[in-house]
């Protein structure tokens, strides 16, 4: 083995080698330059009431592909969450109306947590592979929320102040959701990289067989991750219908395409073993940004939907040619 | 031999990013010739035989085939050019039957099953899927498809590594005759033995560059060994263990104990003891159930009857962990199987530390870190490439599987073939580690394929023959022949001859070829 | 013999539980007859071009998340190319558009394999590149169809010599469904292609070793994938006579009949009658249901049962089976 | 009990005024005594699936279909096979274009000419509106379309900021809206196409300036407007209630009584905040007590039968 150290390394390479070692300092030059881009097409927009909306738009979106960002670490998907989060914010909005808050609170976490632990025994017990097992549940989550919507057709729904207030409060201009976003967010970056857990998430996906041979017990692992994924999806689901105020049946879907995407486009690998959750965020403020800046343009929709998509694959081919590039 | 190269190529380099796989390699086969690629792990042996089959793209270096420039730039190519490699790894596809593999490379039939005879499996079924199919039974498929063709140039790397004794020996048998057929072939080993029955010349890598080309005669290995290893050390024989080494004191009751094991149909009664401060071998021809033993010992399938004591104490495992709180690790033969290649040198080997459900929480970091830095100081691993061990030589990687059992100070270590595809240097650190492991009272129980590793490594061997103990020997008696006729399941003092590996110091290439057209088998 | 038994007994298990719920079925409602059926067929008409363009790219070892989007694309170019034009126009129409999904197809499979990144991310952005190009075709369902080709989904085939009780249990439905997959399909299997494309879903790394052109294979496997969601997307039109720029939910249903059929989603395995007859299977659950009049959301939770169910079990057999 | 089967075949699920439409079905079919049992197929889906349903209730038999068409070309073979069955078949709300059919509606390009006009006036004939339509596809939204346009015709100084399909699905309608105000744009006016309420929460909660909007008569944008300071705005009249109506058609059809015409059209209101005369009419039309996605008129003389009690309690015969 040798390094090509003799000769000077010319600075192209160097700046890749830079960037192939810091992954998210390109993530953070994109978004810059994106949030430079928006604020050339509308001279004025970025300014503090527009920081605290686009934050407090990217919330959810990044807690969910938190979600995403986990369960990709062991090379699963969790494709359940929009439903989860839909399910615990409609029976949140349709319980508060006869039940003390706290009870709503824990009858809208309930699904969140069965569906988990559902996903979590197919996927670690039964050995299905964790997209079709998400999907599974979700399309039985989803019935299930239909099913249940025609029986509380009468009762209506409200929004807890709370949440709105969580949701869509400011606090100095300061978004009240960060509250709740902040310390979770420490959480699951000090759970990746300081726990055994976390530890376990990354090595599992690696090779499975390994951690087998070490004692890991592959089961427990997936069926804590995935009740964490699914319960973490309910958490948002209650501060997204703060936000919205609008109880529906596919409230969250539209977000979880762009979850994958967000946590694809943070740099965690969809194949498992790589990443981390630091990457993720700044993949949801990029799209986040992005949404913004393409309803600016007043295109029509349908250019819009091209745009995004043809943003997301170059994005994720560029961030994998300087990352790969070591 | 004075007649044109039939392969020639020069100034072959590799980089791999910051990495040189190969720098100026070079090799010259003649027509009829069997050439032997040699080198240390990581040489650049593989990557030398993937470039000249168009598997990856060279960065330099010029390859002329019968005197004529050609750029091989994909397998189909080299195929049209007359190279057909045999790759370390199998390369039929697993979920198509052979026979499907066969029209998948426009393989010939016939010629095809001719040669899967004359390797020695007699009853194949090509609509066999090829997942279903044993490892070592692959190889062959691989090597006889290869053959079906018959290339000018047979490129074999590590042929005959994964192979038990008797489906080498034909493997043998059949390269030299592609040699005395006019035809080429590039074979690369570790085992000086094939290499001195079987090769012509040998080209010798180190660090990515060809740093000899010598002609195999007897007495040659010394040279070669020189050659690969550079300035590291020459050949440290393993100085027979002390007496005072081996009296161990017979302890009360042995550490682990093993009772009439049964699984499926692989092993039928299998018992015998393990004291501490033991290292006993474990000699076996290929899938004579030696996986299954070890793999009931740490866990990973469940035995079918039998009764297995730890301490005493009758133990069920359901799980590695079962086997691991027990005090029985298990250090698979193939490191793939036992790493988690993208991460880092040191959560690899802090991996069982955060395996059990209660150590899910917070990681004591300073502790984790001076359990897992005196680790890699006792097995002196080359950290340099540490932030991810896939970028670690092979035998550092192996080292990382042991030491991950050394920080977690494990009991009983079960080492199933932990030196395979080592280079002499590495190994030698490994058969020291193991003594000293147990030096200090720990057990080991350690399966090799290489029966010379026996008497540097064991107290005592047990040889297993379809799925029985066959034998239990104390080391002294274990030299290679012996060991040899045990495994093919022969009483102890029998003399008859079982090939060539039997005795490999009158293995010149001509008594070999005698004994060659003794064997049945008829040539395609 | 048991060769072909191991290989196609998940498919037989699945044409055994089609029987049961036709039973089933007619026990339910007993004048459920010929023309029903016919209704179920052209209820499956899109689902099961949808399931084999899945099927195809997952035998490779791929995932195609662009199915859907990629149907409403050649439905909505479809639909309003044969708005206000004449019968024959129609003749170059369908030719257009499954080259349009063959050559699109082609394009997920390129920009696969020169980006390197992920296929089901790659698909997931052509997604939402093809969902867009479908609403700047049509930004509202409309279009028309040509009359020959919605004729030639209703009605059965008059086939001379047979009595006309069986006869009618011939949709022209069933017939156009079996000739467009028999077509593809069949000289596919048989062909070296059709190998190659098995061989790099079960190992690339084995089939290029094999001499595959790995990325030319793959290229393959997602046009055909376009060409039969085309076929999916005129099957929409046909049906329904106009064409719908909102994707309908055929990505879900396609994978989770592929897997229902016994394609195994790490690629490699499988066949594309299994996911068929899952389509038949699943569709007929859904009338089952309503013949009940059961709340039609039922049917939601029912085929997600269903599909953990089944997908449970048979890895419940494959470890039952590796354990002895 | 009755004697008929009737179908329902429905495509949008959770908006309030669909969920009205089935509970008035479901009551009406109870308080006529004469249906046996319906068969509801009530889900999102699309014109493709909506066939499917419609098949499915074919080869189960019923005697009669009321159908909120998805798309009326798109149903248009499923429609005409339910007809040569002998199926009656009744669609509501919507138009459809198989000729067969009964069509009982409001009168949906009225309706959005009604308003538009209004709104039009009220930002004095000329700025920007924000237009945000029903569902794609849906014959009420290309009718309301085309009232839209009528309006917009006869003032050429009002421009579409920018035209948004709602699906009509309050989450949708208030991503959308929110979307936009915080690209900054300004505007002048909004036209919803029933989506109403949470569009003024959503100017509410981003303390962007109230201009004015028209919705439907759903009770929560009729409280709004009654309640919410400095909102002018206008509820034009859309009763979910007309799904009863459907039902006593089929019913009548079913019975031997032919309309005289295929199509009943029922005319729209407007009330409107701006006058006292609006005021008192927006008061009186107020109903708290209803689910506010909920349509104050829940019920259409002549045509419908049932109690408040009874379409609260959404329950059908057998239930
Ligand atoms: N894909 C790769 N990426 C990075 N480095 C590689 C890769 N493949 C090989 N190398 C490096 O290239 C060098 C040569 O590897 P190669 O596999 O050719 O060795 P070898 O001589 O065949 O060794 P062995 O005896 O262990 O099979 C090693 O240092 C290895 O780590
Ligand atoms: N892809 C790589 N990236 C970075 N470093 C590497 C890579 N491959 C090898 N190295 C480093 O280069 C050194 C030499 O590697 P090489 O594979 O040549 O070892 P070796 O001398 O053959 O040892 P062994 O006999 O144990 O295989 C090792 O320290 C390893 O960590
Ligand atoms: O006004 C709308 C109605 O006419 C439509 O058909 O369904 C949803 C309603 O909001
Ligand atoms: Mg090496
Ligand atoms: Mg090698």
């Amino acid at each position: 083995m040798s390094t090509t150290a003799i000769q000077p390394v010319p600075f192209g390479r160097r700046v890749k080698r830079f960037m192939a070692d810091r992954p998210l300092i390109p993530l953070i030059i994109l978004l810059i330059i994106l949030v430079v881009i928006l604020q050339i097409l509308r001279p004025g927009i970025v300014n503090e009431r527009w920081i605290a909306n686009t934050i407090k738009f990217a919330i959810p979106l990044a807690i969910l592909a938190g979600c995403q960002t986990m369960t990709m670490l062991t090379g699963g998907i969790d494709l359940s969450i929009g439903t989860v989060a839909t399910m615990s914010a409609f029976i949140m909005a349709t319980q508060v109306v006869n039940q003390d808050p706290a009870v709503a609170f824990l009858l809208a976490m309930m699904p969140a947590v069965l569906i988990g632990l559902v996903n979590g025994i197919g996927v670690g017990v039964f050995r299905v592979h964790p997209l079709i097992m998400t999907l599974g549940t979700s399309l039985i989550g989803t019935g299930c929320l239909q099913v249940y919507q025609r029986t509380v057709i009468a009762s209506g729904a409200r929004i807890p102040d709370f949440l709105a207030w969580l949701g869509t409060g400011l606090t100095y201009g300061v978004p009240n959701a960060l509250l709740l976003f902040v310390p979770l967010a420490a959480l699951i970056v000090f759970t990746l990289s300081r726990t055994g857990f976390g530890r376990l998430l990354y090595a599992v996906g690696d090779n499975e067989r390994a951690t087998r041979l070490s004692g890991v017990q592959y089961w427990q692992v997936i069926t804590a991750l995935y009740v964490i994924s699914s319960v973490l999806a309910g958490i948002t689901g209650l501060l997204y219908i703060g936000l919205i105020k609008a109880p529906s049946l596919s409230l969250a879907e539209p977000l979880v395409l762009p979850s994958v995407a967000a946590a694809v486009i943070g740099g965690t690998s969809i194949f498992g073993g790589r990443g981390g959750y630091t990457g993720t965020i700044i993949g949801a403020l990029i799209l986040t940004v992005l949404t913004t800046l393409l309803t600016i343009l007043q295109m029509p929709e349908g250019a819009r939907r091209i745009l995004f998509g043809l943003i997301v694959l170059f994005v994720t081919a560029a961030y994998l040619r300087i990352v790969e590039e070591r | 031999m004075t007649s044109n190269p039939l392969l020639d190529a020069t100034g072959v380099a590799k980089n791999y990013g910051a990495v040189a796989a190969l720098r100026n390699a070079s090799l010259s086969v003649l027509p009829g010739e069997v050439h032997a690629l040699m080198g240390a792990n990581g040489a650049g042996k593989s990557t030398l035989v993937k470039i000249l089959t168009g598997a990856i793209p060279a960065n330099a270096g010029r390859i002329l085939i019968r005197g004529e420039a050609r750029d091989i730039r994909s397998p189909a190519a080299a195929r049209r050019a007359g190279l057909l490699p045999v790759y370390q790894e199998p390369s039929l596809i697993p979920d198509l039957d052979v026979l499907s593999n066969l029209r998948l490379t426009s393989t010939p039939v016939e010629p095809f099953r001719a040669w899967v005879r004359e390797l020695g499996i007699p009853d194949l079924d090509i609509r066999d899927t090829a997942r279903d199919i044993p490892l070592a039974v692959l190889r062959v498929l691989d090597l006889a498809r290869a053959l079906a063709v018959e290339p000018d140039v047979l490129l074999l790397d590590e042929m005959t590594a994964a192979l038990p004794a008797n489906l080498a020996e034909k493997v043998l048998e059949v390269v030299r005759r592609q040699g005395d057929s006019g035809r080429a072939v590039i074979f690369i080993s570790h085992r000086f033995v094939e290499i001195s029955a079987l090769c012509d010349r040998a080209t010798v890598l180190r660090d990515g560059e060809t740093v000899g080309v010598v002609d195999i005669v007897p007495g040659v290995e010394e040279k070669i060994v020189e050659l690969m290893l550079g300035t590291r050390i020459v050949k440290t024989h393993v100085a027979a263990r002390s007496a005072a080494q081996k009296a161990v004191p017979a302890p009360a009751r042995p550490r682990l104990s093993v009772h009439n094991l049964r699984v499926g149909t692989k092993l039928n009664d299998v018992s015998f003891d393990l004291a501490d401060g033991e290292v006993a071998g474990v000699v076996a021809l290929e899938g004579q159930g030696q996986d299954e033993l070890f793999a009931a010992l740490a866990g990973s399938i469940r035995p079918s009857g039998g009764t297995i004591e730890v301490d005493g104490q009758p133990a069920k495992f359901s799980h590695p962990i079962d086997a691991i709180r027990a005090g029985l690790a298990y250090v698979p033969g193939d490191r793939a199987e036992a790493l988690a290649m993208q991460r880092s040198v040191r959560e690899n080997i802090a991996l069982p530390f955060s395996a059990a459900l209660r150590n899910w929480g917070p990681i004591a970091m300073r502790q984790e870190r001076a359990k897992v830095v005196s680790a890699i100081e006792r097995l002196q691993i080359d950290t340099r490439a540490q932030g991810e061990v896939q970028r670690l030589s092979g035998g550092n990687q192996q080292k990382v599987t042991i030491a991950r059992w050394v920080a977690a100070d494990t009991r009983t270590l079960l080492c199933f073939d932990p030196t395979r595809g080592i280079d002499v240097g590495t190994k030698q650190e490994i058969y020291k580690l193991l003594r000293e492991v147990a030096g200090h009272g720990k057990s080991v129980l350690f399966y090799t394929s290489e029966l010379e590793e026996v008497q540097r490594v064991c107290d005592r061997v047990i040889v297993i023959f379809g799925g029985r103990v066959v034998d239990i020997f104390p080391v002294e008696e274990a030299d290679e022949p012996a060991l040899m006729r045990a495994a093919y399941g022969l009483p102890r003092g029998a003399k008859a001859d079982i090939g060539i590996l039997a005795d490999p110091h009158c293995s010149s290439p001509e008594s070999a070829s005698s004994s060659a057209s003794t064997s049945p088998g008829a040539t395609p | 013999m048991s060769h072909f038994l191991r290989r196609q007994g998940w498919v037989a298990g699945l044409f055994v539980l089609f029987v049961v719920l036709f039973i089933i079925t007619r026990l339910i409602q007993p004048a459920y007859g010929s023309g029903d059926f016919g209704s179920l067929v052209r209820a499956v008409l899109p689902y099961a071009f949808a399931v084999a363009a899945q099927t195809v790219v997952v035998i490779a070892g791929g995932i195609d998340l662009s199915v859907a989007a990629m149907m409403a694309l050649t439905s909505v170019t479809a639909a309003s190319m044969m708005s206000g034009a004449s019968e024959e126009y129609a003749l170059f129409v369908v030719p257009f558009v499954l080259a349009m999904g063959f050559v699109l197809g082609a394009i997920n499979g390129m920009l696969i394999v020169i980006t390197r990144v992920p296929d089901i991310v790659v698909t997931l952005a052509t997604l939402f590149v093809l969902q867009g190009a479908a609403l700047l075709v049509l930004d509202a369902p409309g279009g028309a169809a040509a009359d020959w080709l919605k004729a030639l989904i209703s009605g059965t085939v008059p086939i001379p010599g047979l009595p006309d009780g069986i006869d009618a249990w011939l949709p022209k439905a069933l017939l156009l469904l079996i000739v467009c997959l028999c077509i593809i399909w069949i000289p596919l299997r048989r062909s070296r292609l059709g190998l190659s494309i098995y061989a790099i879903g079960s190992s690339e790394l084995a089939a290029f070793r094999s001499g595959v052109p790995v990325a030319r294979t793959r290229i393959i496997a997602y046009a055909l994938s376009g060409l039969f969601a085309a076929f999916g997307g005129l099957a929409l039109t046909m049906s329904t006579g106009i064409g719908a720029p909102i994707p309908g939910p055929y990505l879900l249903a396609s994978v989770a009949a592929v897997v229902l059929g016994g394609v195994a989603l790490g690629g490699g395995k499988g066949g594309l009658l299994g996911p068929i007859v899952a389509v038949f299977v699943l569709r007929l659950v859904r009338t089952d249901l309503t013949l009940l009049a059961i709340d039609p959301n039922l049917t939601a939770i029912i085929e997600g049962a269903i599909m953990v169910a089944v997908v449970m079990f048979g890895a419940f057999i494959t470890m039952r089976s590796r354990q002895s | 009990a009755g004697k008929y089967t009737i179908g329902i075949s429905n495509t949008v699920q959770g908006n309030g005024w669909r969920e009205e439409m089935v509970c008035a079905m479901k009551a009406q079919a109870l308080a006529s005594g004469e249906v046996a049992k319906l068969n509801i197929a009530h889900r999102n889906t699309d014109a493709a699936g909506q066939l499917e349903d419609i098949r499915n209730l074919i080869s189960a038999k019923v005697d009669a279909i009321v159908v909120n068409p998805a798309d009326p070309a798109g149903i248009k073979a499923g429609l005409e096979e339910a007809t040569k069955a002998g199926i009656v078949v009744v669609a509501v709300d919507q138009a459809v274009t198989e000729p067969s059919a009964y069509i009982i509606s409001n009168n949906q390009e009225q309706y959005a000419y009604l308003g538009a006009k209004w709104l039009f006036g009220q930002m004095g004939g000329k700025g920007e509106v924000f237009y945000m339509r029903g569902a794609a596809g849906a014959s009420a939204d290309s009718d309301r379309d085309k009232g839209f346009k009528k309006a917009l015709a006869e003032f050429p100084d009002v421009k579409v900021a920018q035209e948004v399909f709602t699906g009509w699905q309050q989450d949708q309608a208030k991503q959308q809206i929110l979307s936009f105000l915080s690209t900054g744009t300004p505007i002048n006016g909004i036209w919803t196409s029933g989506i109403d309420n949470v569009i003024v929460d959503a100017l509410v909660e981003s303390q962007a300036p109230l201009v004015p909007i028209v919705g439907a008569d759903n009770a929560g944008f009729v409280g709004q407007l009654s309640s919410v300071k400095g909102l002018v705005g206008a509820a034009v009249t859309n009763p979910g209630s007309i799904g009863g109506a459907g039902v006593t058609l089929a019913l009548q059809i079913l019975d031997g009584k032919k309309p005289a015409q295929q199509t009943v059209l029922v005319e729209p209101q407007l009330w409107e905040n701006a006058t006292d005369e609006g005021k008192a009419k927006l008061k009186a039309a107020a109903d708290p007590s209803l689910s506010p996605e909920w349509p104050v008129s829940i019920s259409i003389p002549d045509w419908t039968t049932y109690t408040k009690d009874q379409i609260v309690a959404c329950k059908g015969p057998g239930e």
